[in-house]
């Protein structure tokens, strides 16, 4: 009869939970099954209870429990950190719309379909790329540490779509959780430099580079540090800080921009005689909505970089995110409007971006007034950075290299100087490991696209550059009405 | 006929309208435009360089009026935009030999 | 003394487990009330445990626990599938939102007042319908499997907020949850029509016609497939699969607006002496923005659709939700250079959508390779639908026929071949279920729309349609600065 | 040996829980430590014995149950309760980005550059000032009911992440879930000044004006009510009923934009020879952009309001809000039809805030019919509200005053009649809380704006205004498109 | 040689470049404008407040031809753009005294 | 006086206000407009069907000069607007009969 099984069941728990204890006491680390499966049936008590007495609902919950094998007694936590993950997912999704309008809106409408067209493009590769090689190149596992070209995802529910066991509580996610997130910040990379070669870049060679960009620069330098590789053992052994990505994602893109602008040359018009000849931003509400929808992003980035929802994990990234975005802001406001006499809306938008991105790497092990301070920065330099680049004939549109590139590096380094959990993250670490990031994505970039250029060409010719790359490239216009249409 | 082309500043136009029907006038039209005169110098700075904001936005009107009428409106138009600042445009006259209106095909004055 | 009572409980427990695993034991389905109960005090115990500590803190905690009666032991997992349904709600309000800039972006200057009052008025009407008469005509419980008209929704919370149960893990939320979620889809099917006869409809038709649609016909048509009708008796009794609504929604609304745009009429100019004379729409930005958000808000239409936050099933959506629209993208971008010479981005855009609505149907039991394959097809198939549908003269502004319509099917038939679960969806049954749900849809729009054709009329004069229904219908324009201002 | 610790430690809480049963019995108020030891015992038990069993994965989440310490048993109610939380502070923030487009929108598009700076600068001072002053003046805790000026937050996170407790369910956040969520309350009241005030006030004034209304007088008067305050203390001690901010936010800033209208008088060209001559906005796309968001957003500002993730108190949230939005869009619709002659979207845009702003003081305590009354006479409300300020020459670009102010109050009142609870809430408590919210903002409003227009000014000159400014006081263009650029 | 320069509305558009390449015609300028006429008086309500579109959008459109073809020029684009209801838009002939083709050189004639 | 009127290349602008500048022209209007000519054919597809861009953008720059300077002036503007491309643009030359600056009352030549 069933009865005696369920009872023998519950007998054995109680027993081999003292077993249990008498483990532990011995601090053995080998693993006793019927012990683990005593504990696990603690947790599934209720639920079964539930279930055997009649209360027919209580099986899918029991299901989704048992699926959860070893770890069933944190399943509800489980969910709600998998919950998490995905809408940050969605979240950081928000930041491409925001990256796309902030570039349409800083940049001449003869040029908008084209930026709206890569944009739409890079997040499709982004995510595409990212199943069919990215991810698993990414996180290879056991590798060499320097790089590992992973093969297209499977089925990644093969576990009962139970993950959460594989890095503790920090990982509290599903296989197609940890994907969908990773492959959203997968592509910002490629964004990053689309900014930077904006209104002159060749569509085609473009797709190529960002294509190549994404699918393999991107995850095997990311695998360096997020993926068990060689970065982890800078720092002493500490490891090489760099919580959401300031220099994995952003300085990363920031230096691959760099390149591809040296090698880009600026847009026609914008040096002329020695002298600065700024090209205006065709919409400032464009560019306003698109910092705004990166902020709200950003959101996703550094908070689903917590990788579960440990509340108070959350609470401290939200906080120090939002403060150090809005003092960035706050900076650049004071900066623009003492050094260059007004209060100047663009350098505003670049401050909060700035803040953001020197946040990044450390919004984690801060404190509300330490992320005051990293935003404040950061929204200092970006404006100066800004300036020196103009200066010295490097053409970025929309300021990527300064926010992302010069800003991410901030970040890091801000990691070794704000830190309040004493974990010991020195400068020369840290430095040495956005370095690295940062040569790497240069030296890639400056190859690929170089070939590029001698290849097929990277630029448009003049007179497309003149006439506007949505006409050259793709024969429409952004704003089209009026002409040809029955108004 | 005459044209009377006039360049004023944007937030002149609702009154160049009102001064202009009150002599009569019953047409214009009526373009946005950007000028560049003397009223120019005003240095701006985007994303940290200066420039010169060369052109600044105008208000183009351009009326069709009977030869008789062309000093009057003239008149009402310069007292009508006039701010007394720098910037504050044109009028030019230019001659005109025939008028059409589309919906009647009436042509001369009656056009207008 | 309460002690004794306490004790006693704990000893009822105890006893009535014992009794709980016999019942288990004899297979028994009649529900022992007492063995019930005594699961649920074991789920229970801790908070209860903590009040009577003098914890008083627990006791709003315990309120919460009760409330949810037999299924105390699910509670938290209640709590935060619950909170995952109210966010998709929000997600896909924000497709709302999407629809609008979409529309307005993809038509003339000259209409953009009207198409964004259009769809001011579909959300509120239809959130206000369905709360009215549309909830209960959707979901009526036991019904001759056709039709049964309901009333106005009433304290959905009488429950005390507890309806975890009637679904199983399947619809872990409150009646509330399950109501603001399917309000925000019933707008759909009318925004998705506002989208196709843009631009010479006439306002107070249209408005009928809307209201008529999500109050009536798209309940009842729901009500077939998810309201528990006729439609789960097919593919031999296995139901007909659409897990989102590729049909029930997106078909629909695509059916519908086919049926209105052939009462209607084509916009004048668009065919001219037999050529085709393309009316452009008037912003690019907006047009993106719009696919976007709705992209954004798919999150929610599909993720939300899991109807509880298990984390196998949401991972897997998000993922399979996101590889489709990207793929879809991909695919579009191909045709559209390989066939029409220029990468054009409103096709771009399209194939994002086609590859949503294809994966609609079929996210959760697809693999990602299936939602790959399935979004490339889906983006092939709207290039040339889009074409096809002009070369008929069924002038559609934005596309939405072949995007809802025709990629609705394919969504819906994609189920019988790419299903990894083996569930048996047959090609047979799946077409037979969508052409229901299509031919009800056109059935119901010929009729209503023809009657108001014939009656107070359903297209704009030509006058106005010249002019634009911006100055016709509403007397504004969406970008009237410089007249009449004193600026 | 430890195994003897561990059973001992079984023991003493099978013991202790008697004793708990004693203790209720006996209804004293004094906590039994061990029998609160005891209880969270029986929480960690699970996890304890997964960890012991050898699942070295369990020592993390052990980790933060511990961390939650008397309230382990609630841990993961606690956990989707702070994601909630922060969610719902994005989606917060969200609604300055609603704003910033909205205000926008409605005004020339001469100074859409001097708008959008404005919103960037309120956002970030904002979040900064409530963390300098702002939270700690809010929640001041024990306080003479009237004032208290707060610190800089320090480590909200000190506790170890658990604030449970503090508030019961009802406030199941940590201290910065709570700081964040509050702080992108806290810039809401500038806004709304900022879009009635538009397009003429000078713009350092606005900043050291929105500075101080965000980092004191907001803070101070709501501690009033959510600190603790004297408004507690009204309605014969059951405490005046604003459940998300109908007065101590919407009808604050609303009051505030009052005052700050008068003080600067109309912009020129608006009131001319006794007559109103509209000043049309310049892009209704932004505007409708701006209140979808905002329609948004709210679902943050009153979901997040139940400050838990309690489903029945969501659930029923999300329900009341959007019902109201959606009534308040028809009766404005109805409204401007019947009465304007025209159906106007941006009254219909106006109806969707009336309705949103209606519902915020009692979303949680109003039938779904309820919430559709209370909708719809705000939309009412809102178009004769409108009329009647520019009648009397009260120039509010956006509506702010009667959207804000007026609808406010009619919120407030609302409590006092369509309350399903039976709290006994009464007409006179509510009308005496909302006055004296604006009677506060008002005067604080008067005084300073007042010194500031004596001293240093608050009106641009008549030229900058008639020339915008943008050019005035930013020296840039919202759409420079092709002066001075190479297109 | 002769500016013709005519006001129509916006959808008149295409029917007058066709009407006018049916005459031969191979070169126009078009300006987006607004115009203010007898056609007015349409009242709106923006807000609540009454107010009058005085400008409505029309488009401009200036075609520079021999002297003998202005005339019919004239015509072609009456008989397109007219509605016969107000508002239908003028048709001015302005005398022009000489024309440059910037790409050849070309002057006079030849340079239309 | 004339009014030397110049349809160019949108991005020629710069170039032409330059060139004006050296010559000593101080003042000139701007405005958008779409130019049709021989420069068409370009055939675009939209959502999958052809279409002819007939109308480009262009710049029309009008600069009302002393009788004397009209023909430097046009000189000056073909000469910095020539890509040697087509739809270069055209340079017309059209009487004025009188100028006033709105500032001064100045007419004539001073008004310039
Ligand atoms: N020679 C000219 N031809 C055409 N337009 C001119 C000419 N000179 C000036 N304008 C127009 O008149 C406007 C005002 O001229 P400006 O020299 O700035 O000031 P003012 O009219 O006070 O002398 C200019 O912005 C330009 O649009
Ligand atoms: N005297 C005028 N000078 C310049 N443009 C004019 C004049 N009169 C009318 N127009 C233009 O012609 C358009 C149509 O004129 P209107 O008087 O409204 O109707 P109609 O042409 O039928 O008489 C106006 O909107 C305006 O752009
Ligand atoms: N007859 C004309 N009248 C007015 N504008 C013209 C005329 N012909 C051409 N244009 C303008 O000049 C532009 C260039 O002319 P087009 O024939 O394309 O090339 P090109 O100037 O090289 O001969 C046109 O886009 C149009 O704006």
């Amino acid at each position: 009869m069933k009865i005696k099984k369920y009872l023998l069941a519950l007998l054995i728990s109680g027993a081999t939970l003292m077993g249990v204890g008498s483990l532990s006491a011995q601090e053995e680390s080998a693993v006793d099954e019927a012990a683990v499966a005593a504990a696990t049936e603690l947790a599934l008590a209720p639920a079964k209870a539930a279930l055997a007495a009649g209360n027919d609902q209580a099986e899918a919950y029991l299901g989704l429990l048992e699926a959860q094998g070893d770890y069933a007694y944190a399943f509800d936590f489980f969910t709600v950190s998998m919950l998490w993950t995905v809408i940050a997912a969605a979240l950081v999704f928000v930041m491409h719309l925001g990256f796309a309008t902030l570039e349409a809106g800083l940049t001449q409408s003869k040029n908008t379909v084209n930026i709206m067209f890569k944009n739409v493009f890079i997040i499709s590769i982004g995510i595409i790329s990212y199943a069919v090689i990215g991810f698993n190149t990414h996180y290879p596992g056991d590798f060499n540490g320097w790089i590992s070209f992973g093969s297209m995802i499977g089925d990644l529910n093969a576990d009962g779509g139970n993950t959460f066991g594989y890095g503790g509580v920090g990982l509290a996610m599903t296989g197609y959780g940890d994907f969908i997130f990773q492959a959203m910040f997968a592509a910002t990379a490629a964004t990053i430099v689309s900014g930077a070669v904006a209104e002159r870049v060749k569509l085609g060679s473009f797709m190529i580079f960002a294509t190549l960009l994404v699918a393999i620069a991107y995850p095997v330098v990311g695998s360096w540090h997020w993926g068990g590789g060689w970065l982890g053992g800078l720092n002493g052994g500490n490891g090489f800080k760099d919580f959401a990505g300031s220099a994995v994602v952003h300085a990363f893109g920031g230096f691959a921009a760099l390149a591809c602008v040296i090698i880009l040359g600026p847009r026609a018009g914008k040096y002329v005689d020695g002298k600065i000849r700024p090209i205006l931003g065709h919409s400032m509400p464009l560019a306003t909505i698109g910092v705004f929808l990166l902020f709200l992003g950003w959101f996703g980035f550094n908070g689903g970089s917590v990788l579960s929802a440990d509340p108070s994990g959350v609470g401290l990234v939200f906080t120090t995110t939002a403060l150090a975005a809005s003092a960035g802001a706050l900076a650049s406001i004071l900066i623009s409007w003492v050094f260059l006499k007004k209060p100047d809306l663009s350098m505003a938008l670049n401050g909060i971006l700035a803040g953001l991105v020197g946040i990044t790497a450390n919004a984690d092990i801060v404190s509300p007034m330490g992320s005051i301070i990293i935003g404040f920065i950061a929204g200092v330099i970006v404006v100066f950075s800004i300036i020196f680049f103009d200066k010295i004939k490097i053409d970025d549109p929309v300021g990527a290299i300064s926010v992302h590139g010069v800003c991410g590096i901030w970040g890091i380094l801000a990691c070794a100087f704000f830190d309040v959990t004493d974990s010991g993250f020195t400068f020369i670490g840290q430095l040495i490991g956005v370095l690295a990031v940062g040569v790497a994505a240069f030296l890639f970039s400056i190859i690929v696209f170089g070939i590029l250029k001698v290849t097929i060409g990277v630029r448009v010719s003049p007179e497309e550059e003149a006439e506007g790359l949505d006409i050259g490239e793709h024969g429409a216009e952004a704003y089209p009405d009026f002409a040809n249409s029955s108004r | 006929m005459k044209l009377v082309k006039a360049v004023i500043k944007p937030f002149k136009l609702e009154e160049v309208k009102e001064a202009l029907a009150d002599i009569g006038i019953e047409g214009m039209t009526v373009t946005e435009v950007k000028g560049f005169g003397r009223q120019k110098g005003h240095t701006e700075i985007y994303r940290g360089s200066e420039y010169t904001v060369d052109f600044l936005p105008k208000v183009m009107v351009e009326i069709v009026v009977d030869d008789a009428d062309a000093d009057k409106t003239t008149e009402a138009i310069v007292k009508a935009a006039k701010t007394g600042k720098i910037g504050d445009g044109k009028v030019f006259v230019i001659p005109v030999e025939s008028a059409t209106r589309i919906r009647t095909d009436e042509t001369g004055p009656e056009a207008l």
